[in-house]
């Protein structure tokens, strides 16, 4: 019956050809991109994978690492949380990749974590996050909430003179906990409850008026006032485009953005935005000339004489220099050799300073406050006098502040109770 | 603020720029150190510096002072001549000379050191330019000055207001004066007299004097102040009110607009087209590629761009029902899939074709802002036109439906296609006429929203479903339905919002779409014909 | 309900007792009883103070020009149209305007549509077999099998309606005219009370009429049967007592010679033929 | 009975023939072949086929609505989720003190976002028993209630399909929300084991491809069994001709409401089946997009022929993961082309390829006893 041989058949090939094509190359060092590049995130992640693309491309150039080419292995998670894990499996059982570049939203990373950690994978995280979290085998080259968010509303504080807070974001888990931490943060510096106002929206939010009424309303009592924005990606456009029709100029509440970078201005009118504020470590508007070699490549490669740069593309070029860095340390490109090597290595970053990957995995950046011009770039009006060491488990969050992360023998602990003297649940798992 | 200091230097000062004398050239040494100054101070010194500028009398430092707060004012790394940057996209910046204006050509970023301007910087700027502004010709910029001045008037300026009231011609700049004049007297003295004035005005400066007052120990201020805050309070409740009202009118007609041309081809010819969030998404690149072709003229592209996009998401519909909806006539639920699948190509296309990326589409002038009703109540402009365009469109819809031929034979073809047909109309012209109005329109509601949301690849998605739920709310292949239809979902949904917040709101709407879906499965304007036998 | 199939196929034994016996309450004479009905399509009045009994066993034709409310009478009986007044009785017992479509169709009311419509992804036997009167609740349906005697009362019928021959073809290929069989075929596996007959023989040759004559005939006494026709010739081959519709009221009854030489009716049918 | 009857069909005995057989060959070349060789199947792979069989059961519960009783339910996605979620509740809770900070019964997720104590909706999942009989029951009572208002009020054809579409994006919407103690947009995830089975084991991933295939082969069986009685063709009768059915003394409603239920629960037991694979489970589920999808899948196997659906399924995603793979930029085209090319040129989907469209339905249709005129 044909059915019964068609499926047959079908099964085995299946079968064969997913077997088949899981013989991997051994020379060259196998280098993972997983960015998603059709889907929501596709806006904010095609460009990641270019970078790395670019950046692979130049290390090959000068002659790879330990005589060794990088080549790269790009893969489609669709902006699909499931997707990610299933590809991140692919990437290290079939395609045996030493490394992994990748990954955007929280729920993706949260959805890769597990595989990763089973099969004992290296991934670098390139984006400014909740903090939260502390994998063995994760490096975060983004910003935690006390590298972006504390210093920014210190500056508000202290510089511009804010009284009253506006925490907008999208409701999700970074603004969540970012919002969580700062509410705390505000209320320790002696801000009272009735000055702080939080409003969470869906992702795509696109009809602001309310809203935007409501800040303009509660920003008009008398107090200086400022916005604290955790909104994402495409929510921000009719945001700010509401804001500057309801005529909320920078000078009497100025928004401050953790997520909105020059790639998202390059999609914004930016003429009534300018005095608005974003808190990064990095703009492309930076000046050093490593930042003007970075763009002068960035242009080349990209073909496109306006192409932007913005701060994760310098959390994966610092991420691939350090990984370089550790696989020459470590004389080899393997997992754990590299986990323990990549500790305390420093490679410079595009502002000027270096950057140095600490035992919890985070590492260290410069805080700087940039103001939005009419040309779609940041002028940086501020920034913390030297780097600031990334913080895996926020002070400011009852569950967390007795937490540190420390990856060196013999502590090696994600999550190590100083109280209790004990290291969490991680540790418990992993025992398992 | 230094206001109050300089105030008497800068009001002759500028009597004389106004009245055309130039006066003794200060040495350009003077003004290099000056800008020397301002680029090597820290932001706290900066101020002064800026007031000193001010102070110098030069007549370029307006130019100056702009530029800077414009972050256009740089100095060359090398040389140390400042500059004034006129073009800074890009990787090299098109420049002049600070001093003598002339034009410098193009320099590499890299030579060039911006001088560093903050908020707090803009606003001492922009204090400064509204007092000399107080003194121009143009009324427009005297009443912007003068509103500008409430809440931060200061002692010495504050002497000098009644002359200037005095002085003043214009009504409107008048009364703005006198309310600045009185929020002070409020704040610093104390003035009984002066609540009087403040009591009725929608001015949140005003009302924070008021609110300062009420908490004086003064027991006469006080109790003035209370009843004064008492009727504003009143005021506010209402325009409150008119402004939910109205977010709800904008957010309707956007709905509307978005379903409409699915009305249209979801009524008439009962498909239901999945792909119709893409060619909204194709009218909104319309525009994008309109501003394009016409650099610098945001506004004609616009304009343009409301028939170019409606004739190329038409083309695209047609393209649709040639390929594939005619060959699935009858099966309306087949439709939906294959549209669906030519929704995510579409998506897909642009990506690749254009960019993943969302596109700046420029607001003109006259659609940015909005118009002050009172200073409590703005409408947005930009929502504004679109409440227009939408009922325009309607309006359109409206007479094609009605006065046309093809209108007429649409409803023939819709009532009864077979009958129709033998009656001489052709219902495969019909059915492509039918499928490229919706889609022109689709592409219409897309030139719309490409000045309210962003201009992306998922433009189309995010507005698909609520499409759907206004046209079978109001009732398949109803227009009356779809008009009034987006309006109550947008209505409802603002209201909610306040209290339940925008999440829940949206919820709520659909939950409520459910359940009144049980009461009239045919929605509000229930029609017979093929879309309503499903 | 099992009561009631338990009675059906109590029927099948001793019919000459289902009169008394039938939840159908007939002792009062009338099967179906409407008085005063009234309904109307926006502004159109379709039915007018509409009377019309029908005794049981009754055979009753009903003619009447096209818009006289013929079928909208018959979506009334069904309970597919809710008229906006009067009163609609089946027996003396049940008043059909508080019952659903299935309420109404398993007390005993069978209906042919004007169009005929069967299932056409279904085979002839299939048709017959859901129309088979039986626990048409969920899960009895569910779980119901194909006995011998459901199969021998289904060959009976297929032998009645002469579509033997064609039991496992999909009821989608046969000709209008036996589309029109199977659905009558299905009204007899109902074993209704009251058979409403829409144009039961439109696009039928001449002998398939007689036949479909003689059937209809046949069934008179068991059951009561209403058909409404255009065909006079057929209604007078069948016809003991004729109604004639006219907008929306019973314009004359009678036998077929006093309702053709009534005057109106005369008026109605020949004004409009002159 | 009506649960054996579709044993006795030849096109049940090779489906289910061809089932068994490949996970068998499935469960020996991951077992027994050394890992080096070309025939070994990684635990990558049984998982994602794990994972499409999964689909494979969520297509056959849309055939049956669809295909069988013709209503297009958008909205599959939602029941698919929610037995997804109640098996990721349950996995959370199994997780106990082992999450990051140690919580013994709070979730990571509520201990951050300072939750004080479990919410009442939580209780009890930490019992496996009551977690699964949750599985079947929260897709269902949805169902029931939903269709019940719905077809009560013969709320049919593009206007069903419309509501079910705002049924899943209202869920979707609401599971979005952080204040629903489900995880919010990062929904629930880092599973450690279930009933005792560590889930990052080779042995736990085949055990659940094996479920998951065994399940299926009785998802198949139970909608065979409906559609072989004389309960399916009322459906399809309801599908055709509603009216007339109504006119039979069938409760059309009850019947569509029947089906409806109980294909909402298979897909619950798809998705609960789901979740402990992929290891995660979030409001993306609910997105509309992936009922539409999953829609197609039914159409390009072939509908009302639920074998084709599970083909389908299948066909379809393993198309994914190799595009996805092979040609990120272009997979959507492809997949996007693949689903106007089918609905245009192969109504009958695969299956159609397969048999000729007529002698199908009378195999599909006809009570066992007549096959062997057929």
């Amino acid at each position: 019956m044909s059915i019964n041989k068609l499926v047959k058949l079908g099964l085995c090939a299946l079968a064969l050809s997913i077997s088949f094509n899981s013989v991997a190359a051994e020379d060259p060092i196998r280098v993972g991109i997983l960015h998603s590049l059709s889907g929501t995130m596709a806006i904010s992640e095609s460009t990641l994978k270019d970078t790395m693309l670019m950046l692979i491309e130049k290390q090959n150039a000068a002659g790879g690492v330990l005589g060794r080419k990088l080549e790269p292995v790009v893969v489609d998670p669709a902006s699909n949380w499931p997707l990610f894990a299933e590809k991140a499996r692919e990437l290290l059982a079939k395609d045996k990749v030493d490394v992994i570049f990748g990954n955007w939203t929280s729920v993706s990373r949260k959805s890769v974590l597990p595989v990763i950690e089973e099969l004992n994978g290296l991934l670098f995280y390139p984006v400014q996050y909740e903090g939260e979290e502390s994998s063995e085998n994760v490096f975060y080259t983004g910003a935690a909430p006390n590298q972006q968010a504390l210093p920014a509303v210190d500056y508000l504080m202290n510089n511009i003179g804010v009284e009253r807070w506006v925490l907008a974001g999208t409701d999700y888990v970074y603004p969540r906990t970012t919002n969580k931490i700062l509410e705390t943060y505000l209320k320790d510096k002696g801000v009272a409850a009735s000055d702080i106002m939080i409003n969470y929206t869906p992702f795509g939010h696109s009809n602001w008026q309310a809203i935007v009424s409501d800040i303009k309303a509660f920003g008009n009592a008398g107090k200086k006032t400022a916005v604290v924005s955790t909104i994402n990606g495409d929510a921000n456009v009719p945001f700010y485009r509401e804001l500057g029709n309801q005529g909320i100029d920078a000078a009497d509440i100025p928004v401050i953005a953790f997520s909105v970078g020059e790639q998202e201005l390059s999609g914004i009118d930016t003429g009534p935005l300018v005095g608005h504020l974003a808190a990064w470590n990095y703009f492309m508007s930076v000046d050093s000339d490593a930042n003007y070699d970075f763009i002068d490549d960035w242009v080349a490669y990209s073909g496109n004489e306006n192409a932007v740069t913005n701060d994760p593309m310098e959390a994966h070029y610092i991420g691939f220099n350090m990984y370089i860095e550790a696989v020459k340390k470590a004389g080899t490109a393997d997992v754990d050799a590299v986990k323990d090597a990549i500790i305390g290595v420093s490679v410079p970053n595009l502002t000027g300073g270096y950057a140095t990957m600490m035992p919890n995995h985070h590492i260290t950046k410069p805080v700087l406050i940039g103001e939005i011009q009419d040309n779609g770039q940041f002028s940086v009006v501020w920034e913390t006098p030297s780097t600031v060491a990334g913080d895996a488990w926020s002070d400011f969050l009852p569950g967390s502040k007795d937490l540190i992360s420390d990856w060196r023998k013999p502590l090696f602990c994600g999550n190590f109770n100083v109280v209790s003297g004990t290291c969490g649940g991680q540790a418990k798992a992993a025992a398992q | 603020m230094g206001i109050s200091r300089l105030l008497s230097h800068l009001l002759c000062a500028c009597l004389l720029c106004y009245a055309g004398f130039s006066q003794a050239q200060v040495e350009d040494t003077e003004a290099q150190k000056l800008l020397t100054a301002l680029a090597e101070s820290s932001f706290a010194q900066k101020k002064a510096v800026v007031n000193q500028i001010a102070e110098s009398g030069d007549e370029r430092a307006r130019g100056w002072l702009e530029s800077f707060s414009s972050n256009k004012l740089a100095r060359v790394e090398s040389s140390g001549q400042f500059i004034i940057v006129l073009e800074n996209r890009g990787r090299d910046w098109t420049v002049e000379s600070a001093l003598t204006g002339e034009n410098l050509g193009d320099m590499s970023r890299r030579d060039i050191d911006t001088v560093r301007v903050n908020n707090a910087l803009r606003n001492e700027i922009e204090g400064i330019l509204s007092v000399i502004d107080l003194k121009s010709p143009d009324e427009a910029n005297r009443l912007s000055a003068a509103r500008a001045l409430k809440g931060s008037v200061e002692g010495t300026l504050a002497e000098r207001l009644p002359e200037l009231i005095d002085a003043e011609q214009s009504m409107s700049v008048q009364a703005a004066l006198t309310e600045a004049l009185a929020i002070f007297n409020v704040e610093e003295q104390g003035d009984v007299a002066a609540v009087a004035t403040l009591a009725g005005s929608l001015n949140s400066q005003a009302r924070a004097a008021l609110q300062q007052a009420m908490r004086s120990d003064n027991a006469e201020l006080a109790a003035a102040a209370t009843d004064a805050m008492a009727s504003i309070e009143q005021k506010l409740k209402l325009n409150r009110a008119a402004e939910t009202l109205y977010f709800g009118l904008s957010l309707g007609s956007v709905l509307m607009l978005a379903a409409i041309g699915l009305a249209i081809t979801f009524g008439v010819m009962g498909v239901i087209n999945m792909a119709h969030g893409e060619l909204i998404m194709l009218g909104a690149y319309t525009t994008w590629g309109m501003q394009q072709l016409l650099p610098g003229q945001p506004g004609l592209a616009l304009i343009l761009s409301i028939p170019a996009g409606f004739l190329v998401s038409a083309l695209a519909g047609i393209a649709i029902e040639r390929t594939v909806i005619q060959h699935l006539k009858g099966r309306p639920l087949e439709t939906l899939l294959a549209t669906f699948g030519v929704s995510l190509i579409l998506q897909q296309l642009v990506r690749t074709v254009i960019s993943p990326l969302n596109r700046t589409v420029i607001t003109p002038d006259w659609m940015s802002g909005s118009v002050m009703i009172n200073e409590a109540l703005s409408l947005t402009l930009n929502r504004l036109y679109v409440i227009g365009f939408a009922l325009v469109v309607f309006a359109g819809l409206m007479l094609i439906m009605r006065k046309t031929r093809l209108g007429l034979e649409v409803r023939a073809v819709t009532q009864n296609r077979a009958m129709a047909r033998s009656m001489g109309i052709k219902a495969t012209r019909v059915d492509i006429l039918t499928f490229a109005l919706g889609s022109g329109v689709a592409g219409l509601a897309g030139v719309a929203l490409s000045q309210i949301t962003n201009v992306g690849p998922n433009l189309g998605q995010s507005y698909i479903i609520d499409s759907f739920m206004v046209v079978v709310f109001g009732g398949v292949g109803s227009l009356w339905g779809t008009l009034l239809a987006g309006m109550t979902l947008g209505t409802i949904n603002q209201l909610l919002e306040p209290w339940a917040g925008a999440v829940l709101a949206k919820i709520m709407v659909l939950v409520f779409i459910i359940l009144f879906i049980q009461k009239r499965p045919r929605g509000l304007f229930p029609q017979k014909g093929r879309a309503a036998e499903g | 309900m099992s009561i009631l199939q338990e009675l059906t196929n109590r029927d099948q034994v001793f019919e000459f007792l289902t009169p008394a016996q039938s939840p159908v309450d007939v002792r009062h004479g009338p099967i179906l009883y409407l008085e005063d009905v009234n309904v109307s399509f926006d502004g159109f009045k379709a039915i007018n103070n509409l009377n019309l009994t029908i005794d049981d066993g009754e055979l009753r034709c009903i003619i009447g020009p096209n818009g006289a409310g013929k079928t909208t009478m018959m979506d009334i009986i069904t309970g597919k149209t809710r008229p906006d007044t009067g009163s609609v009785w089946f027996g003396s017992r049940h008043n059909l305007l508080n019952l659903s479509e299935p309420d109404i169709a398993t007390l005993g009311i069978g209906r042919k549509f004007q169009k005929p419509t069967v299932f056409e992804a279904l085979t002839v036997f299939e048709n017959l077999e859901l129309a088979m009167a039986a626990d048409k609740r969920v899960f009895p349906t569910l779980t119901a099998l194909m006995k011998p005697e459901y199969r021998d009362r289904i060959d009976e019928v297929l032998e009645m309606i002469g579509l033997k021959a064609l039991r496992q073809a999909l009821a989608g290929i046969l000709s209008h005219g036996q589309k029109q069989w199977l659905e009558i075929g299905m009204l007899l596996m109902q074993k209704p009370r009251l058979l409403l007959v829409d144009e039961p023989v439109a696009g039928m040759t001449e002998q398939e009429m007689e036949r479909t004559a003689e059937l209809l005939t046949s069934l008179a006494g068991k059951q009561s049967v209403v058909v409404v026709e255009h065909d006079m010739g057929f209604v007078r081959s069948i016809a003991r007592k004729v109604t004639v519709l006219h907008q929306g009221s019973v314009l004359a009854e009678g036998s077929m010679d006093q309702v053709s030489n009534h005057p109106e009716v005369i008026k109605v049918y020949l004004g409009e033929e002159a | 009975m009506w649960l054996t009857r579709p044993l006795q069909e030849r096109s049940t005995r090779i489906f289910l023939g061809v089932l068994f057989a490949s996970l068998v060959i499935v469960s020996v070349l991951h077992v027994f072949m050394p890992q080096d060789s070309a025939l070994h199947v990684s635990a990558y792979t049984v998982t994602l086929l794990g994972k499409y069989l999964c689909y494979a059961l969520l297509a056959v519960a849309v055939d049956l609505v669809w295909g069988y009783l013709g209503i297009l339910s958008l909205g599959h996605g939602a029941f698919f989720a929610l037995g997804g979620y109640a098996m990721g509740m349950y996995l959370m809770r199994q997780i106990g003190d082992r999450g990051v900070y140690g919580d013994p019964t709070l979730p990571d997720f509520m201990v951050f976002l300072n939750w004080q104590e479990l919410p009442w909706y939580w209780l009890g999942f930490d019992m496996p028993w009551f977690a699964f009989i949750m599985v079947l029951l929260v897709p269902g009572i949805l169902a029931l209630v939903f269709g019940f208002l719905a077809f009560r009020s013969r709320v049919t054809g593009v206007y069903l399909s419309i509501i079910t579409q705002a049924l899943t994006f209202a869920l979707m919407l609401a599971f979005f929300r952080n204040e629903m103690g489900l995880g919010g947009n990062n929904g629930l995830t880092d599973f450690k084991d279930m009933l005792g089975f560590d889930l990052r084991t080779d042995a736990t991933r085949l055990g659940l491809f094996i479920a998951t295939g065994v399940a299926l082969a009785m998802g198949y069986v139970i909608c065979r069994g409906i559609v072989t009685s004389k309960l399916g063709r009322v459906s399809i009768a309801c599908r055709d001709a509603e009216a007339r059915t109504r006119f039979l003394g069938y409760r059309v409603e009850r019947v569509q409401l029947f089906v409806f239920v109980v294909s909402a629960m298979l897909a619950g037991v798809a998705g609960a089946l789901y979740v402990p694979q992929v290891g995660i489970i979030n409001p993306s589920e609910f997105s509309p997009l992936f009922s539409i999808e999953v829609v197609v899948w039914v159409a390009l196997g072939g509908r009302a022929t639920l074998y084709g659906a599970v083909i389908g399924a299948i066909l379809v995603n393993y198309g994914k993961t190799v595009f996805t793979g092979i040609m990120p930029d272009a997979w959507l085209f492809a997949l996007g082309g693949l689903f106007v090319l089918v609905t245009v040129f192969l109504p009958k989907g695969i299956a159609g390829l397969l048999f000729k469209p007529k002698k199908a339905k009378v195999a599909d249709n006809t009570p066992p006893e007549q096959e062997a005129t057929a």
